[in-house]
């Protein structure tokens, strides 16, 4: 439950803090950190226009993503409480219901008949499709590590598995996450939100005919992602079983220390070349792998 | 002997659908099929109800020599009701699919049509009935033959008909391997029947003859590089038939898989690691063809083939699972795989019943000219976006638990596994992740280009809903779909216990209880997320009446004249992914230059296909090569007396030489 | 005696049906000596392996053929009353008498026991085809018959030395006059070269007959031009007649030495009937012809199944009485089919489904039974065959035969289907097409149905007679 | 005595492959009949007069006398008189021929037994390879009609190989020659067209 409540908490200010980091990183003075939650409640208060192509998905697709995104929030625990629905394997669950969310987004996309549309369904679906195995070779690792199959279980026993090299195998588990995150939440290098030319959009180009409700719970959907993989990164870092309160603030400390991250990178680093995209996303399966050989190492089985 | 009586009753009953007056044929064939269906599901439900391990039913008595004696034990029993949920849900969609053939077809046609119907399902029925070898091979040809003569529906066509042929050549191909296999094993343990396989490979070396087997199987279920046959026969067939074929019929191959693996004594390490190594390149390559298809067919067919390789995924980690005696690995690679038969068999018949019906109302089956669909007809539209959703294993639809159980049954194998077997298992799982994220680009592409956007050609613009005769079907399935997929322990339990009790896995039942657990934590994460979509919607409802809400063309950036041929096309829509994709795929390009000297070119039309390199590298060129040699040996006919003289002259100088060299 | 009152009485029917210059006593003539003949065998039945007239036994191998044979009879006669329907008087009666003296020889030859009485028939029965042959009078009739009479011949005289061979091996100039069970006692101590030469001069000569490599060519031209239930019989009952010979003197020398190099030639020349036949048939371009072709298949896979040895023999039989089923039935047809589109031209046959739907249905199941696939019966012995295969580690051959087989059914079934569902290739030769009538099939569908049910139940008198017939052949 | 006569016959065989004038063929079988004739009378004195009359009658009448005669009213009423159509020139048909002799001596010699004269043998041998080579190598069906009356002499001499011990089979081997004649009457009955090859209209 806790870890439900603070990553919704997180989420109001996470992606502001990233505006922020990047505005202040350019020199300017930027908006303030709850931006984007006020630009949400902006977006409920006005009225909403569709697509004369469009249909029913178009309509529904942006609830799916939000309940998706809400669904997977019921898998990640904090500290040693267990998430609220915990269950041997239930990252496979949390992979696949993010996938869902993405199903619909990419063919409410294609819902609207635009080639732009078109386009960056096509770029979102590649991507993501890549970016899958990357996430499973990790918890595989993770499972193979502890033992266990479940969040909440893993990351109680990540720590105590008594192995003195965990810290590399966390650093690497976080490292790895930062990027699953950027690519998934359409982060640079893979993505530029702040791009204006549709040809080079993904994300930002899918929910163009958006507005109104339907984009805010886009947004929604979007920051929580965030304070989703926040929460996860915290749970590599912070071994279970400190002090709770402790727990509390070492968990924004974390989220805000993502954010910056995100913003640093968006600031300094140039996105990629369209094309350039598989392969770096690939690479990241690739790290995943050198991560597994080195938990094959660190469990002694290569001997 | 009712039982017997009964069954035997429906074989000969079946022969009446030629003497059938024309407008009754098709109800005669849909009551003998209900009968059948409740007799046999009847059978399997008395078995798995009970508690004896098999259930016999001699069809003739044994003074007559027949060997034809139906054996059921739970294996048997789980395919029969698989086999026939989809041969009858089939059957109530053909009326709507068949009737616009009803003018241009003879009575005969039909009557040959119904009648294969009827014996495919008959074969397939006993295909996992029968244990004795001869009449397996028996049941086993009359099924390829029946659905051969199925696929020629519409033989008016000479392709299909070209296809059908092949189709019915390759099958008669893999019976050969299988034939050849239990002969092996007639020599050694003098007799011929699933039963001796046992006898055999206590004896013997298990992997060659479980080569020869599979190899057999293999070809029916449509493993690469033995799926030559399937991505052109589904298209070929008429919807209903290939709903059929690629739901329950490959299946079949699967089943001879696993009744051969059951009775394995030693070498399962090495099996286990050829099938999962086979299924995985299966997997990812079938989708990956998928996604080149423009047929919607064609499509359908390749991913039949991945799906295959999940569930032979599912049964190597089984078969590796019982090598390295880790119960909990065999329980779930076999209870994911044969779960994942029964779902695919439901959403792929469903899938293929669906582009049925997009084809009866837009007369094609080529992606590139369908679009907008979902605005004429909305329930067809929804009902292949369930099958998609379930198709790509997410939830909460069935396709999600039975892969859960395979990923399952890795992760749990993999905490204190040795360094080959983690490499395996990780291997597996990269494989199982890429075919999912695969199938997700594959299906968001067919679903998005056939169904939304606008329509791409005037056969689109002017389709029409199909009737509630063709739909009703689909919905059945689609409830049975969901069934599953929101209260999966119900169905996963019985799976564990004919698994555990197939394969003789002492039951673990730490991990069964465990697992059905799960599946329950699951079914109410599955209810949480209706309840939460279901509260967002109605509020959204509630949200936009309260503000204004308009329509307006879509966003063109700027653009205004935006036409329908603008969209992003099947084709374009992989374009990227095709660039990764080259090295294993191919795209023939048709088109000619513009020449220098052309000041004004003329029209020109630039035609691609992706074509199947495995099928021409492995059917087309050696089957060339050999009619060529064969056709330049038969010039022997020359119509002069001397010449076949000739021959005899030169045969007995053959013999002496040879006699003379020793060699005869 | 009875043999002897079944000749002369048949001969005497024959001679009559020339000299009466009536269709109708034709006709009663022909009916009569279908009952005679069917008469003798139920007579043969009852006096199994039993002699009679020294020169005849009624040994289980002879009366299964001759009651092929008899089955056979009526449908024959039936279609032939139809064939010849249209044809002046003089040819009518010229071709039933040929029909019955063919039918007598034949009979005779199944029952004799002794090589050269065999002999002679087999040499009767090619001067009474001849005359059926040459039926329709044409130029390509003309050459068929020359060559078919040409070439048996020279197979003829070829046999003659192999049986003089059988003479020369032993000292008493009534060898071959020998019965063959009283021969099998001093077969034993004969040189092996001898037996060898004479097993070769027989199967080259005999091979006319029985249509097998190397001396198939002459029976498939006479199949494409001689009446379709002459053909019928031809490729069923006569090869049948061509395989007992070689048969019998097989079984002679399986006793001795020479048996692995009977078994050996005899692979050899069914792989290499195998290998033209499906040369041929991936290049026919004639219907009838085709249907020869698979007759020479079939024969391939006889002379494999009998050097198979073991379960080979069985299959061996059991192929040939079911072949003798099938075929005849699907060149039954042919009359038909001929009457439908007037052309056995495959390019210019067509839409069969649509124009003669009951004679469709024979030509698929038909052309299913005859390819060997369940439930035809004669997957069975197919079957068997392998198992005699994979039992003496034949893997060459095996494999060999598999592939030519899966060549085979590639042809026939293409060409087949496309006939019964596909337009003509070329429209402009496609003529207005004849009514016939779907009862005319009904006989057909009878011996179709024959074949269909030994694939699920052998009936234990047949199995019995095979086995009888094999019996003395060392396994 | 009976030696020089089949030395004589062997010679017959190897003037055949030389000759290239139908006549001559003819001139030849008739040869071969009379041969034949005197050949049996040397060599069936054992049996029984009545078949041996039998015999001698029917080589003299049929052999001798009767198919030459007809061989000779078909080469007239066609008018063909030379082989042109040789499958190959008559030059190699000889070394053939000689070769065959060679082998059929070998042969014989292989084929020893006690039961039968080697000479006969190796001749017989030589006709039939003789009569089997002049099919082969002509094109004519008159050509291929006197191969097989060779074929059939090779048959006699067999059977007269065997010697008296079996006068049955000689009989029997007399069948062929209704064979023979239901050939020529071919030609008359039917009407076939000795100087042609157009006999291959039937082939695929």
């Amino acid at each position: 439950m806790a870890g439900f409540i603070l990553i919704v908490i997180a989420a109001f200010f996470v992606p502001g803090m990233i505006l922020r980091t990047k505005s202040i990183a350019s020199g300017r003075k930027g908006p303030g950190l709850f931006q984007p939650v006020k630009d949400i409640i902006v977006l409920l208060k006005k009225g909403s226009v569709f697509s004369t192509t469009t249909g029913l998905i178009f309509q529904i697709a942006p609830a799916v993503t939000l309940a998706t995104v809400i669904c997977a929030m019921l898998l990640l625990p904090f500290a040693e409480q267990k998430a609220l629905l915990p269950f041997e394997g239930d990252f496979v669950l949390f992979a696949y219901l993010l996938a869902l969310g993405k199903f619909f987004t990419i063919i409410a996309a294609l819902d609207t008949g635009s080639s732009f549309e078109g386009m960056g369904a096509s770029r979102e679906a590649l991507f993501s499709m890549l970016v899958e195995p990357a996430f499973f070779i990790l918890l595989a690792t993770f499972a193979m590590f502890t033992g266990y199959t479940s969040f909440s279980v893993i990351f109680n026993h990540f720590f105590v598995t008594g192995n003195d090299y965990v810290m590399i195998y966390s650093i690497i588990g976080v490292y790895l996450f930062i990027q699953i995150a950027m690519v998934e939440t359409s982060r640079l290098p893979v993505d530029d939100p702040k791009t204006h030319l549709e040809l080079t959009m993904i994300h930002e180009v899918m929910i163009l005919d958006y507005s109104g409700f339907d984009k805010a719970l886009i947004h929604i959907g979007t920051y929580l992602k965030f304070a989703l993989y926040g929460s996860l990164i915290y749970n590599l870092i912070v071994p279970a079983g400190w002090n709770i309160f402790l727990q509390a603030g070492l968990f924004f400390a974390v989220q805000g220390f993502f954010a910056v991250v995100i913003g640093l990178t968006e600031s300094f680093r140039a996105r990629n070349k369209m094309n350039k995209n598989p392969k770096f996303i690939l690479t990241l399966s690739a790290i995943a792998w050198i991560a597994f050989t080195v938990i094959l190492i660190l469990t002694d089985k290569l001997a | 002997m009712l039982n017997s009586v009964l069954f035997l009753a429906i074989l000969f009953l079946s022969l009446l659908v030629f003497f059938i007056p024309g407008k009754f044929k098709y109800h005669f064939t849909l009551v003998l099929l209900l009968c059948g269906v409740v007799l046999t599901s009847v059978w399997s439900g008395m078995l798995l109800a009970g508690d004896d391990q098999v259930l016999e039913i001699p069809l003739f008595a044994p003074s007559a020599g027949s060997t034809f004696i139906l054996t059921i034990d739970r294996l048997a029993a789980f395919f029969i009701i698989v086999v026939n949920i989809t041969v009858l849900v089939g059957f109530l969609y053909a009326r709507g699919y068949l009737a616009p053939y009803l003018k241009s077809k003879n009575a005969l046609r039909f009557s040959i049509h119904y009648f294969s119907y009827l014996w495919l399902w008959l074969s397939m029925l006993m295909v996992v009935m029968i244990r004795d070898g001869l009449s397996f091979l028996i049941v086993w040809e009359i099924m390829a033959l029946s659905s051969f003569f199925l696929v020629i529906f519409d033989a008016e066509e000479r392709s299909i008909l070209k296809t059908g042929i092949s189709y019915l050549i390759q099958m008669h191909a893999g019976m050969f391997f299988i034939l050849i296999a239990f002969l092996i094993v007639e020599k050694t343990t003098g007799r011929m029947s699933f039963d001796a396989l046992g006898e055999y490979f206590t004896g013997n070396r298990n992997l060659p003859l479980f080569l020869l087997f599979f190899t057999g199987f293999a070809i029916k279920a449509g493993f690469i590089p033995l799926h030559t046959w399937l991505p052109e026969a589904h298209p070929a067939a008429p919807s209903h038939v290939s709903g059929v074929m690629s739901g329950v019929m490959i299946k079949m191959g699967i089943y001879g898989i696993l009744r051969v693996i059951v009775s394995m004594q030693s070498d399962l390490l090495v099996t286990g690691i050829i099938i999962l190594v086979i299924s995985l390149i299966s997997g990812v390559l079938g989708v990956m063809m998928a996604i080149m298809q423009k047929d919607l067919k064609r499509l359908l067919a390749y991913s039949t083939i991945e799906n295959v390789g999940i569930i032979g995924a599912g049964i190597g980690l089984g078969v590796t699972g019982m090598a390295l005696d880790s119960p909990a690995l065999a329980l779930l690679g076999f209870s994911g795989s044969l779960l994942h038969v029964l779902n695919h068999s439901l959403f792929k018949s469903l899938l293929f019943f669906n582009a049925g019906s997009v084809y009866q109302a837009t007369h094609t089956r080529n992606l590139e000219q369908m679009g907008g669909l979902m605005k004429n007809m909305p329930s067809t539209a929804l009902l292949f976006l369930a099958g998609s959703l379930a198709i790509c294993g997410l939830p909460p639809f069935n396709g999600f638990i039975s892969e859960y159980l395979i990923y399952m049954g890795m992760f749990q194998s993999l905490s204190g596994a040795t360094l080959y077997h983690s490499i395996v298992v990780l291997g597996s799982v990269v494989g199982l992740s890429l075919i999912g994220g695969l199938a997700i680009f594959c299906f968001t592409r067919a679903f998005g280009v056939a169904f939304l956007g606008a329509p791409r050609s005037d056969k689109a613009l002017h389709a029409r809903e199909v009737s509630a005769g063709m739909t009703i079907p689909q919905y059945i399935t689609v409830a049975l779909i969901l069934l599953i997929g929101l209260a999966s322990p119900l169905v996963v339990k019985p799976v564990f216990e004919i698994v555990t009790r197939t394969f003789a896995i002492d039951d673990p039942v730490m991990v069964s209880g465990a697992f059905t657990a799960n599946l329950a934590q699951i079914s109410i994460m599955g209810g949480v997320f209706v309840v939460v979509l279901a509260g967002l919607l109605v509020y959204r409802r509630h949200h936009l009446s309260r503000r204004q809400v308009d329509t307006g063309p879509t966003w063109g950036c700027g653009y205004t004249a935006g036409t329908a041929r603008q969209q992003y096309t099947a084709t374009s829509f992989a374009y990227n992914y095709n660039h990764i994709a080259k090295p294993v795929l191919q795209t023939a390009k048709e088109m000619d230059e513009i020449k220098e000297e052309e000041i004004f070119p003329r029209r020109r039309s630039f035609i691609s296909h992706s074509d199947d390199i495995i099928k021409k590298a492995l059917i087309d060129r050696p089957l060339d090569w050999l009619a060529g040699i064969l056709k330049r040996i038969a010039v022997m006919q020359t119509g002069q007396i001397q010449h076949y003289i000739l021959y005899a002259f030169i045969f007995m100088l053959l013999v002496l030489l040879l006699s003379i060299l020793k060699i005869i | 005696m009875a043999i002897l009152l079944f000749f002369v009485i048949s001969v005497l029917l024959s001679i009559s049906a020339v000299l009466f210059r009536n269709r109708t006593v034709t006709r009663i003539i022909t009916l009569a000596f279908a009952l005679v003949l069917i008469l003798f065998t139920v007579y043969s039945w009852t006096r199994l392996n039993q002699t009679d007239l020294t020169y005849f036994t009624y040994d289980s191998t002879g009366v299964l053929l001759l009651t092929v044979l008899a089955i056979l009879t009526l449908p024959t006669v039936y279609h032939g009353f139809i064939y010849t329907s249209g044809d002046t008087d003089k040819r009518y009666n010229i071709y039933h008498a040929g029909l019955i003296a063919l039918m007598t020889f034949m009979a005779g030859a199944y029952l004799a026991n002794t090589m050269t009485v065999l002999w002679i028939f087999v040499e009767a029965t090619t001067l009474a085809v001849a005359v059926l042959i040459y039926h329709d009078r044409t130029e390509m009739s003309l050459e068929a018959t020359w060559k078919y009479v040409f070439i048996c011949s020279t197979g003829i005289a070829l046999a003659y030395l192999g049986i003089l061979f059988l003479g020369f091996i032993y000292g008493r100039g009534d060898a071959p006059n020998l019965s063959f069970s009283s021969f099998s006692l001093i077969i034993s101590n004969a040189s092996p070269l001898y037996l060898k030469i004479s097993f070769i001069f027989v199967l080259v000569g005999f091979s006319t007959k029985m249509g097998l490599f190397p001396m198939h060519t002459v029976t498939i031209d006479a199949h494409s031009v001689a009446p379709p239930p002459v053909s019928a019989l031809i490729s069923t009952t006569l090869m049948n007649v061509g395989f007992l010979a070689i048969f019998r003197v097989y079984k002679l020398f399986a006793s001795t030495s020479v048996l692995p190099f009977m078994n050996h030639v005899l692979m050899l020349a069914g792989l290499l009937s195998l290998l033209i036949s499906a040369g041929y048939m991936l290049k026919a371009k004639h219907l009838k012809r085709m249907l020869a072709y698979s007759s020479l298949e079939n024969m391939g896979l006889v002379a494999i199944a009998l050097g198979a040895g073991g379960a080979g023999y069985y299959a061996a039989l059991l192929l040939i009485v079911m072949h003798s089923f099938a075929k005849s039935s699907l060149f039954y047809q042919m009359g038909q089919l001929s009457r439908v589109l007037h052309t056995f031209k495959l390019d210019d046959c067509g839409r069969y489904m649509k124009l003669y739907p009951a004679g469709a249905m024979v030509l698929l199941t038909g052309m299913i039974c005859i390819l060997a696939i369940p439930p035809s019966g004669l997957f069975i012995s197919e079957l068997m065959i392998f198992r005699g295969l994979v039992a003496n580690g034949q893997w060459f051959v095996l494999i060999a035969s598999v592939i030519l087989l899966s060549f085979v059914i590639y042809a026939m079934s293409t060409r087949i289907m496309h006939i019964t569902f596909s337009d003509p290739r070329d429209e402009s030769k496609v003529q207005q097409p004849g009514a016939v009538n779907p009862v005319e099939t009904v006989s057909q569908f009878m011996l179709l149905a024959i074949v269909i049910l030994l694939c699920f139940y052998q009936p234990p008198f047949l199995v019995e007679m095979i086995n009888q017939g094999i019996a003395i052949i060392p396994r | 005595m009976v030696n020089y006569l089949i030395v004589l016959f062997a010679i017959t065989l190897m003037y055949f492959s030389s000759a290239d004038r139908l006549i001559t063929y003819v001139k030849l079988i008739a040869m071969q009949g009379l041969l034949l004739c005197g050949i049996a009378i040397f060599e069936l004195k054992e049996v029984n007069t009545a078949n041996l009359l039998f015999i001698v009658a029917e080589t003299l009448i049929f052999k001798t006398i009767l198919l030459p005669y007809l061989l000779n009213r078909i080469i007239r009423r066609s008018g063909v008189t030379k082989v042109h159509r040789l499958a190959m020139p008559g030059f190699y048909l000889l070394i053939f021929s000689i070769f065959g002799l060679l082998i059929s001596v070998i042969l014989a010699n292989i084929l020893v037994n006690p039961f039968i004269n080697t000479i006969y043998l190796a001749i017989a041998l030589f006709t039939l390879v003789t009569g089997l080579l002049l099919i082969v190598t002509h094109k004519l069906i008159i050509s291929h009609l006197i191969g097989f009356l060779i074929i059939e002499n090779a048959v006699f001499m067999f059977s007269l190989a065997a010697g008296n011990e079996m006068p049955m089979l000689i009989n029997v081997g007399i069948l062929l020659d209704i064979f023979v004649g239901v050939l020529i009457l071919g030609f008359f009955g039917l009407r076939l067209k000795p100087h042609t090859n157009e006999l291959a209209m039937l082939k695929d």
